[in-house]
């Protein structure tokens, strides 16, 4: 089932890809000054409002700058409980409407504030001038390019898929038993019945039967201790397609250690509490699994979640280094998870796989200073000895970067 | 069916001799069962020398290109590691390998060529025409399939006068 | 600069069976998981199964079908914003425990703290820790710690006992009755502040302080030469001539951290210096501090007296001819040029021998000098005579409330017998122990106390010098502070951190310039050190004494006497802390034996006894003692070991050696470690002692190189002059490799590293290197991964001690790489040999191919983290759940069968890059650190990146003195010596 | 043909093919006896004592040896390199023997042959036991996997895998191709259904003609010309694990040579203790003459005296260089603590093979068997030597430590004789102990009936 829904996930990328281009394209008619940094700054408080869709924890925020003065949401945007305890009354009143959640204090300056204002009147786009002025023919056709390439990637993401699907259909251990039973037979009769005449069919069979024998206990032994496509029933229902796809919650918003820790971090309950105080239904699954959760924070027992991705205990792995200095996308060792109802592992963590990407993957070796220490790796960059600086490059694929 | 005619010597000197005659006699036996290597045998029957070594041959500058390639591809593009500061490309540390690899490609390939060629092989099954062969006895074997019964008393004739006891035909 | 994450664990709301998930023990598997899948392993795994069978065809069928156990991932149910898992917290604490003191920070990784380093902040101990120190975390996961508190052995509530405790209280108070507070020295103002407010409540209560390590000889003889009981602070920075009368300051005498980063800053001399200070020391037995001396004279403890007053005639320029060291005249003769600035020290507790040196440092105008007397030393205040009287006075049963905190005289006091006799008259009896002890097992309620690293506290070890102790982990068992106890029965329902901060806020806040409390208590607990600068202005003068009649007293005892000379050793000290393994597998500086004490005795000795190593003798009829042939023992004295033979303190210590503390001798009610005239009888049998290193010679080799401070101001190269000719000869066919950004390397100062072993318990703690027991030592498995070789030179009477840290050389042209056939162990591109143990198969070919011989071999399951059950090896219970929290979750724990050394600290290496790369900067000299470098209290360690020309390590490299071990074998090591320079002359 | 009349016979006699067969398959036949039977009872006993000796250390670790922290191999390698050096005999025989047209090698090539499979697959189980993790002894080969992770061709061990396993293949093969003749023999004269069913599978179809005599003998000759450097190359490569490290008394370049004249000289050793019972127990003293015993003891002499200058090179080249580590290793070698095992090896290699230099000791069974036990015992204790001592003393006198065996040492040395001869004793009823068509292609040169018909 999991497989088949990760073949439309590259069809919903591509419409999704191609409403991004249109908006950036409109987007540019009716930009404000406003910078990139108001959409990252609006992801803390997408968790809660929407700008032109329908309630969340907190009101739409459609037409907010003309609903309230510039001053008292700059007020209350920094610290709302400060405002409500002020007794301002139309906070006041916000506050009960609300069911009394407080929105977080964000510690933001006045720019900022105004920033993300601006970025909310737009319709939650990045001003054009950051994000794509009107298009000229040439850059029309770069976009085209790009589109198609797009397209091409798409094309290759499927076969791979493809191919999972392939491998994970393949029932091994019937192929197995089989091509064993086969081999005997032909054995046998090669030896004592003679019953095919021919003995090159006897070599032919013997030598194709002996070599699937040894293709499937070579990838099962190599799987052996692995969990690529491992998908087990969580505890509690979560989709992470309902929260990041469509809630658009940012990974980091559950996961905060994953910039500062090895480990990314499970959210602990309190995490869900702070929307699901009030959301108490789900779209797919009702009420039943939020009431998990609620149950989980009244009884005081955490949620005994099933782990997913396992490495083995020698290995170390650290979030921050991939995420943070490393500037990677969850993606690329994750999959699209925001498009998972349950979440699967799609990749198969095995040191080959870390290694291959270890070895195409560049550093930020001219953007982050750390790498100044590389005089050499430098001046061979410089001279355009070396047109990129991969991680094994600067030590990628010693045993100890991974195994201490 | 084969149709064979067998005859036998108990002396290898008495063979040779018998064969010779038989050759003389234009009667080319189809093959001769001794139960150990006769030197001269080859000589009189003008055998050919065996390309085995050739196939030896090969099998070793195989198992050599082989086990060196192997080694260098290894060290120096698989996953180049540093082992001791020595250079990724060791040329001295892949010899004993790339030696081993020779001898054992180079035995297995003429081994294997000569089982083939011989069609020897596990489960072969092949004519036993005399128990004794393997033990002291030195068998002439004569084709006679397609031949006419006077050919077949002529060859008679002649091994009766090449000293060949228990001559047998055998249908 | 330091990482500053220490702020208060207070609100905490999680306990350590909650450290889940996330991260991990030591095989990076959570508490809940290992118990979850011990559940599931009860039955065999079918996987074991396979691994036990090997793969067979028909078993790739049957793995196909094979299942992983599942995995769980359990969150905290609020995540504590103090934690982010995954990532270490450091927090400012501070180690005392009677004797020792340091301050230190403590890291913390997902709740609980892992490893103890050095508070670089602290002027008196700057960033140094002691071995002990670095153990002390792993008494905190002692899993023979008193768990809950105990009514008669039965478990109570505290509020039970609680009542039960003051109404005894009560009754005795109100009917006149003495109540006895028996402590350690305690030098926390607050907790002084808590027994105050308990003797108000109570006011018959007196508080003595017992020291099992005592230094009332020298605040008695201070109280006459200055009218008052104190220890002064000791400058050993500016002492140019040091003359101690066996007095170890470097290993446990007073603050051995504190004097020893003195005593190293004068000795270093790599940084443009030419002068270092000289040491004379005289002894009996063979002490960490004698081993360092530049000059070491063997000195029977009876004639130490004499000696003193010999040196004291030398100096007043008298006849000295007829005293007990012959070279007497010269020292006083060094003495007097360096008047002023040397120091003359002795260890003895007889307060006229102290008189004695009080005078001597007097005539040679120390004071103010070398030695403070205003700044006063605050550990060891107690009084042995008062504690003498205390005993007889609970014999007398004038004692009838007794409350024993953190004391186990039934352990250490000499006369045992008298302390439970005594202890039995008393009617009410508590005692507040951390660890499992003695002396518990005699009293009625046994309030159980909070580990250090579970508490608050305050500690002023010198006058105006302030540290802090906060908890770095909420408390494991049901215990309570110790403080809370007393003020609880004082009737202040008081949490004890509060007490403090009230404590603070009104005593010591209004002199310290601040404006606001918060500010100023936030600051100094982040901190974990406050300096008021404020001592105590009452001038000390020194008032004369009839010296020459004391000396005069003097006199030489009879030569042919045996002495005893008991000592206290660098690991476990005074035995407090016996059932800890990591000090327990720490070898001797001296003798490398493990794992026992022992009676060192001179080849003489042993001669005239017919004894050799590892026989059995007896003194005075107690006993019996292995025997070890110490040279450099004094020809009659016999040293031997306190602090071992517990009975009641867990597996690692009870029966490990022999307790000695009933030799200690009682005269006047003083306390004297060294006694004359003891009897010693060889007795039939011998017993087998550990001992890491057996061969004590360096057979002419150049391995620990060496030189005079005379040979090196004309040649700097002294010593080290064979390096030139092997670097002529040093030749490769292949080309050197050479390190793009990082190579680093490690040097080490002979000259500073005194041997104090803490860089092996530093090591041991952040790498999980595992304890292996006294059998696996005697087979010669020890498994630390830096040791401290040491060789004997010269005289063999009195001979000269070299030693020299060893870990892996991490050779550029590294033999064992070579031999591996599994690449398991390569070289990084950053120099680093690395040890890949998930792909070792143990073929120990790279153990033998080391020329250094670092290399170690899990010979057995030492950790429990081998695929068979049934076959672990840990004697040392290391492995028990609790002791396993201790593990750091960063390094791989080593199964069975797999090679093992030092990887240079990859994990700090690493995580110090991470940081870098997310501060966007480049790296910092001296910013990653090794385990061993932090925890070295005399710097001896330095490490960083070779191709860093101004790195400190590149500029040692390039030192004169620099050298490789086996350099000659071209093996390029990446760790470089300077030679050892000894002050031979002035 | 001539024949120099001055040797000895090779077979003694009167005898003519058929008794030839006759003779040399009498072992096989009928049931074996009593003697049979103890000796594979105690041999299996020991072998069983070897399985337990295994478990012990596969379940509970290395530990259960004497090893420590210096000192990482002991008898595990000094038994592998013992074995190893058995394993050349046999080879040694029949390719390089073959290649100088020995005649005398084909009474005792196939038994020597034979001796040297099982010697290396007893050698082959020391280097997996002494792994300290032998489940995953399977990273040793390069096989793709998905680590990416190949393996360390630098290293001798690896090359020991290489070595070890390509002997073993090309000596097996070397084996039967030289055994198929006889099987085909072993099938004709087969009574039983059954056993002539197996021979007839194992014989291959092996009828005798003379195309296939033709080229079987190119092949033995291939063979041997393959063989012979390959014997040579083994030992040299065991000897690598030694050689190229940096262990003073191991880092010496003579090792090469040195270990392979030893491994002929203790494989000879082991041919001649184990022919000498053989010949007597199953009646073959006409085929294993004296005058094959002296000829084996000859080249004893010779290896024996290459041996024993070896040691005495190695000493001269210790003082010579200058180097005092290696100075000091073969001091320590000849009078430290060890000194008792030099001293053992030295009597029993360099003394004791000398006598042979007396003909009436070199054709004396008894004597002979003696001095093959003792270079035996000696050969093994020149392993000793070469690794514990070497590696009890090596550079910083800090780590030197000694060395004691534990029983499960003992056991897993045992447990190899114990295999060595249990499979030695099923060899000689499953297979013909001696080459009987080549004995019966030297019957006419060689044999004691056609001498005295060329003297007559």
């Amino acid at each position: 089932m999991m497989i088949r829904f990760l073949s439309q996930l590259g069809s919903l990328n591509r419409v999704v890809l191609y409403f991004i281009f249109l908006g950036a394209i409109l987007s540019g008619l009716t930009s404000q000054a406003q910078t990139p940094e108001a959409e990252k700054n609006f992801q803390v408080c997408k968790a809660c409002h929407n700008i032109d869709g329908p309630k969340l924890i907190g009101p739409s925020l459609a037409g907010v700058t003309e609903r309230r003065t510039t001053e008292w949401l700059i007020k209350f945007i920094r610290n709302s409980q400060e405002v409500i305890q002020s007794g301002d009354p139309i906070a006041v009143q916000l506050f009960e409407e609300n069911n009394k959640i407080p929105m977080p204090a964000n510690p933001l300056t006045d720019e900022q504030i105004l920033d993300i204002l601006a970025y909310i009147n737009n319709g939650g786009k990045v001003a054009a001038e950051f994000a794509q002025a009107a298009p000229t023919d040439e850059q029309l056709t770069q976009k085209q390019t790009m589109l198609d390439e797009m397209a091409a990637q798409q094309a290759e993401r499927e076969t791979r898929l493809q191919d999972l699907e392939r491998d994970a259909n393949r029932n091994f251990g019937t192929t197995f038993i089989l091509t064993l039973i086969i081999l005997i037979v032909v054995i046998f009769d090669l030896l004592v019945t003679r019953v095919i005449k021919a003995r090159f069919v006897h070599t032919v069979l013997i030598l194709v039967s002996l070599f699937i024998i040894g293709e499937i206990m070579y990838k099962e032994a190599a799987m052996l201790g692995r969990q690529q496509y491992y998908q087990p029933d969580q505890p509690v229902w979560f989709s992470h397609k309902v929260h990041a796809e469509q809630n658009k919650i940012d990974c980091k918003y559950c996961h905060t250690s994953v910039e500062k820790s090895k480990s990314a971090g499970i959210p602990g309950t309190h995490v869900c509490m702070n929307c699901h105080n009030v959301v108490k239904s789900g779209k797919i699954t009702g009420t039943e699994e939020i009431a998990k959760v609620t149950q989980s924070w009244e009884t005081g027992t955490p949620i005994e979640w099933i782990r997913i991705h396992n490495l083995p205990d020698h290995v170390y792995f650290n979030h921050a280094q991939h995420v943070n200095a490393g500037k990677l996308d969850c993606k690329e060792c994750h999959g699209d998870v925001q498009k998972m109802d349950v979440v699967m592992q799609v990749n198969d963590l095995s040191m080959g796989w870390c290694l291959e990407c270890h070895r195409k993957t560049e550093v930020q070796f001219a953007s982050n200073s750390f790498y100044k220490t590389y005089e050499k790796l430098h001046e061979q960059f410089k001279n355009g000895e070396i047109k990129r600086v991969t991680a094994d490059m600067v030590g990628g694929d010693n045993c100890m970067k991974c195994h201490y | 069916m084969n149709k064979f005619i067998t005859a036998y010597y108990n002396d290898e000197e008495d063979l040779l001799k018998g064969i010779k005659m038989m050759k003389s006699n234009g009667v080319e036996p189809l093959d001769v069962l001794t139960p150990f290597p006769v030197h001269g045998l080859d000589k009189a029957l003008g055998l050919k020398r065996s390309r085995l070594t050739r196939v030896a041959f090969v099998g070793g500058v195989v198992g050599g290109l082989v086990g060196f390639f192997f080694q260098a591809w290894v060290f120096t593009k698989a996953y180049p590691l540093n082992f001791g500061g020595k250079p990724f490309f060791a040329v001295p540390s892949f010899m004993p390998v790339t030696f081993e690899m020779t001898v054992l490609f180079a035995a297995f390939a003429m081994v294997i060529a000569f089982f083939v060629h011989n069609k020897l092989g596990p489960g072969a099954k092949p004519v036993i025409h005399d128990e004794r062969v393997t033990d002291d006895r030195f068998l002439l074997v004569f084709d006679i399939w397609e031949k006419d019964e006077k050919e077949v008393s002529n060859i008679q004739m002649a091994l009766t006068n090449a000293g060949a006891q228990g001559i047998q035909l055998k249908a | 600069m330091e990482k500053k994450y220490y702020r208060s664990l207070e609100e905490l709301t999680i306990n350590p069976d909650q450290i889940q998930d996330h991260e991990m023990l030591g095989d990076k598997k959570s508490l809940l998981a290992l118990e979850q899948e011990a559940k599931k392993n009860n039955e065999p795994n079918r996987r074991d199964f396979l691994k036990l069978f090997g793969f067979t065809v028909a078993s790739a069928a049957v793995v196909a079908s094979c299942e992983q156990p599942v995995r769980k991932a359990i969150p905290y149910l609020i995540q504590p914003e103090e934690i982010v898992p995954g990532k270490a917290s450091y927090y400012a604490s501070t180690f005392f425990d009677g004797t020792d003191y340091c301050s230190i920070l403590v890291k913390v990784r997902d709740g609980r703290p892992i490893k103890i380093e050095g508070n670089k902040l602290s002027a008196i101990t700057g960033g140094g820790t002691s071995a002990r120190a670095q153990a002390s975390v792993l008494n905190l996961y002692d899993n023979y710690r008193y768990t809950k508190p105990l009514v008669q052995g039965e478990e109570a509530s505290w509020s039970e006992m609680d009542r039960q405790i003051t109404d005894k209280l009560e009754a005795i108070s109100a009917k006149g009755g003495k109540i006895v507070m028996l402590t350690p020295t305690i030098i926390s103002p607050s907790t002084k502040a808590v027994i105050a407010a308990f003797s108000e409540k109570y006011p018959t209560t007196s508080h003595i302080q017992y020291d099992n390590v005592s230094a009332s000889g020298i605040r008695k003889a201070n109280e006459i030469s200055f009218g008052e009981a104190f220890v002064p602070s000791y400058h050993f920075d500016k002492a140019k001539l040091i003359v101690s009368f066996d007095a170890d300051f470097l290993g446990t005498w007073l603050s051995p951290v504190e004097f020893t980063r003195q005593y190293i800053s004068n000795r270093k001399l790599h940084e443009g210096k030419t002068t270092m200070s000289r040491h004379i020391h005289l002894e009996g037995g063979m002490s960490l501090t004698g081993s360092n001396a530049d000059k070491r004279i063997a000195l029977k403890p009876s004639q130490q007296k004499a000696a003193i007053a010999q040196l004291y005639l030398a100096l007043i320029q008298q006849s000295s001819q007829n005293g007990p060291v012959a070279e007497m005249p010269a020292i006083a003769n060094e003495l007097l040029d360096a008047k002023g600035t040397s120091l003359v020290v002795c260890n003895s507790n007889d307060h006229e021998t102290q008189l004695i040196v009080n005078a001597i440092n007097q005539l040679l105008g120390n004071y103010e000098n070398t030695t403070n007397t205003q700044v006063h030393l605050k550990v060891r205040q107690g009084n042995d005579q008062v504690m003498a009287k205390l005993i007889d006075e609970l014999n007398a049963g004038l004692v009838d409330g007794i409350i024993l905190y953190d004391v186990n005289p039934v352990y250490d006091y000499p006369e045992s017998d008298k302390v439970i006799s005594g202890l039995q008259k008393a009617s009410l009896k508590i005692s507040m122990p951390v660890l499992r002890e003695e002396t518990s097992s005699y009293v009625d309620f046994v309030c159980p106390d909070h580990h250090f690293l579970e508490s608050w506290n305050d500690f002023e070890v010198k006058t105006g010098h302030y540290t802090f102790a906060q908890p770095a982990i909420r408390p494991i068992f049901n215990t309570r502070s110790a403080q809370e106890s007393l003020l609880k029965w004082a009737g202040k329902e008081k949490d004890f951190r509060l007490f403090i901060q009230e404590y603070w806020e009104k005593n010591l806040f209004p002199a310290s310039g601040y404006l606001s409390f918060t500010a100023f208590w936030n600051e100094k607990i982040h901190d974990g050190i406050y300096d008021s600068g404020i001592i105590d202005p009452k001038p000390l003068v020194y008032i004369d004494t009839d010296i020459e009649g004391l000396v005069g007293k003097a006199s030489v005892l009879t030569a042919s006497d045996i002495d005893l000379d008991l000592y206290y050793n660098i690991s476990v000290g005074n035995g407090k802390h016996a059932n800890n393994p990591w000090l327990q597998e720490l070898p001797d500086p001296i003798t490398k034996i493990c794992w026992d004490n022992y009676a060192a005795v001179s080849q003489k000795l042993a001669d005239e006894y017919g004894l050799k190593d590892e026989d059995l003798i007896t003194i005075n009829q107690t006993g019996p003692y292995p025997v070890i042939i110490q040279p450099g023992q004094e020809h009659h004295t016999v040293s031997l070991a306190l602090g071992y033979g517990r009975e009641k303190s867990g597996k690692s210590s009870e029966g490990i050696g022999v307790n000695a503390y009933p030799l200690v001798k009682m005269e006047d009610g003083s306390r004297h470690l060294q006694t004359a005239g003891v009897v010693i009888n060889k007795v039939a049998g011998n017993y087998r002692l550990a001992r890491t290193q057996t061969h004590h010679s360096m057979e002419g080799r150049e391995i620990v190189r060496d030189t005079t401070l005379q040979e090196y101001l004309v040649k700097p190269n002294s010593g080290n002059e064979v390096r030139e000719e092997i670097k002529k000869h040093l030749k490769s066919i292949y080309p050197k490799k050479t390190y793009d950004g990082f190579h680093w390397g490690m040097a080490i100062d002979l000259n500073s590293c005194i041997g104090c072993n803490a860089c092996i318990v530093a090591c041991s703690a952040e790498n999980n290197v595992p304890v292996v027991g006294k059998e696996q030592v005697l087979m010669a498995r020890e498994m630390h991964w830096i040791r401290i070789d040491r060789y004997y030179k010269g005289d063999p009477d009195n001979p000269e001690l070299i030693r020299q840290p060893v870990m892996c050389q991490h050779c550029d042209n590294a033999p064992c790489e070579n031999v591996c056939p599994v690449a398991a162990t390569t070289h990084s591109n950053e120099g680093i040999n690395q040890m890949a143990y998930n792909r070792c198969i143990g073929t120990r070919y790279c153990n033998n191919n080391c020329p250094y011989k670092v290399r170690r071999f899990n010979f057995f399951d030492y950790t429990n983290a081998d695929s068979f059950q049934g076959n672990l090896y840990d004697p040392a219970e290391m492995t028990v759940d609790l002791r396993k929290l201790v593990l750091n979750p960063d390094v791989t724990t080593r199964a069975k069968g797999v090679i093992e050394k030092c990887s240079f600290c990859i994990q700090r290496i690493q995580d110090t890059k991470l940081t870098a790369k997310i501060e966007n900067r480049e790296l910092v000299d001296g910013e990653v650190v090794t385990a061993c470098a932090q925890a070295c209290p005399s710097q001896a360690i330095v490490f960083g990146n070779l191709n860093d020309t101004e790195s400190r390590v590149a500029k040692m490299f390039a030192d004169e003195r620099n050298y490789h071990v086996l350099e000659e074998l071209h093996v390029l090591p990446s760790v470089g010596y300077l030679t050892k320079v000894k002050n031979t002359n002035v | 043909m001539y024949v120099s009349p001055i040797r000895e016979p090779l077979i003694r006699g009167n005898k003519n093919y058929s008794q030839v067969t006759k003779d040399i398959l009498s072992p096989m036949a009928g049931k074996p006896s009593k003697y049979w039977y103890m000796g594979i009872a105690l041999a299996g006993a020991a072998a069983l004592m070897g399985a337990w000796a295994s478990y012990e250390t596969v379940f509970n670790g290395i530990g259960t040896w004497g090893l420590n922290k210096t000192i990482g191999w002991a008898w595990d390698i000094t038994n592998f390199v013992w074995w190893v050096g058995i394993g050349h005999a046999g080879t040694f025989i029949s390719a390089i023997l073959l290649l100088f047209r020995q005649k005398w090698r084909t009474s005792i090539n196939r038994s020597a042959e034979a001796m040297t499979l099982i010697a290396i697959a007893c050698a082959g189980f020391f280097p997996l036991i002494h792994m300290g993790r032998l489940l995953l002894g399977f990273f040793i080969f390069p096989y793709p996997n998905t680590r990416d992770l190949w393996v360390n061709f630098n290293s001798p061990l690896l090359w020991d895998v290489f070595a070890i396993s390509t002997y073993f293949a090309v000596s097996l093969i070397f084996w039967y191709v030289g055994l198929i003749p006889d099987i085909g023999t072993v099938r004709d004269k087969a009574t039983n259904k059954i056993r002539k069913a197996i021979y007839g599978f194992l014989s291959f179809g092996w009828t005798g003609s003379a195309r296939h005599w033709s080229r079987h003998e190119t092949i033995s000759l291939v063979l041997a010309g393959l063989a012979a450097p390959l014997v040579l190359s083994v030992h040299t490569i065991v000897s690598f694990d030694f050689a190229t490290s940096v262990i003073p008394g191991w880092h010496t370049t003579i090792f090469p040579p040195y270990f392979v004249s030893g491994a002929i000289f203790s494989g000879f050793a082991m041919v001649l203790t184990l022919l000498i019972v053989a010949r007597k127990a199953l009646h073959l003293e006409d085929y294993i003459t004296v005058n094959h015993i002296e000829s084996m003891n000859k080249i004893i002499i010779l290896t024996g005296s290459i041996v024993g200058i070896a040691y005495l090179t190695e000493f001269f080249m210790a003082w010579y260089s200058g180097v005092e580590y290696e100075t000091y290793a073969f001091f320590n070698r000849a009078f430290g603590p060890y000194a008792w095992a030099y001293w053992i090896m030295m009597t029993c290699n360099v003394i004791t093979p000398q006598l042979f230099w007396f003909k009436k000791i070199r054709t004396s069974l008894v004597a002979t068997f003696i001095i093959s036990i003792f270079v035996n015992i000696g050969m093994w204790f020149e392993r000793f030597v070469i690794v514990v001592t070497s590696l009890h003393r090596d550079y910083l006198p800090s780590s030197w430590t000694m060395y004691k065996p534990t029983l499960v040492e003992v056991g897993l040395y045992v447990g190899t004789l114990g295999l060595f001869f249990t499979l030695f004793l099923l060899f000689i009823r499953v297979f013909p102990v001696i080459a009987i068509a080549e004995v019966k292609s030297v019957l006419k040169s060689s044999g004691e009936n056609q001498k005295h018909a060329h003297h007559e």
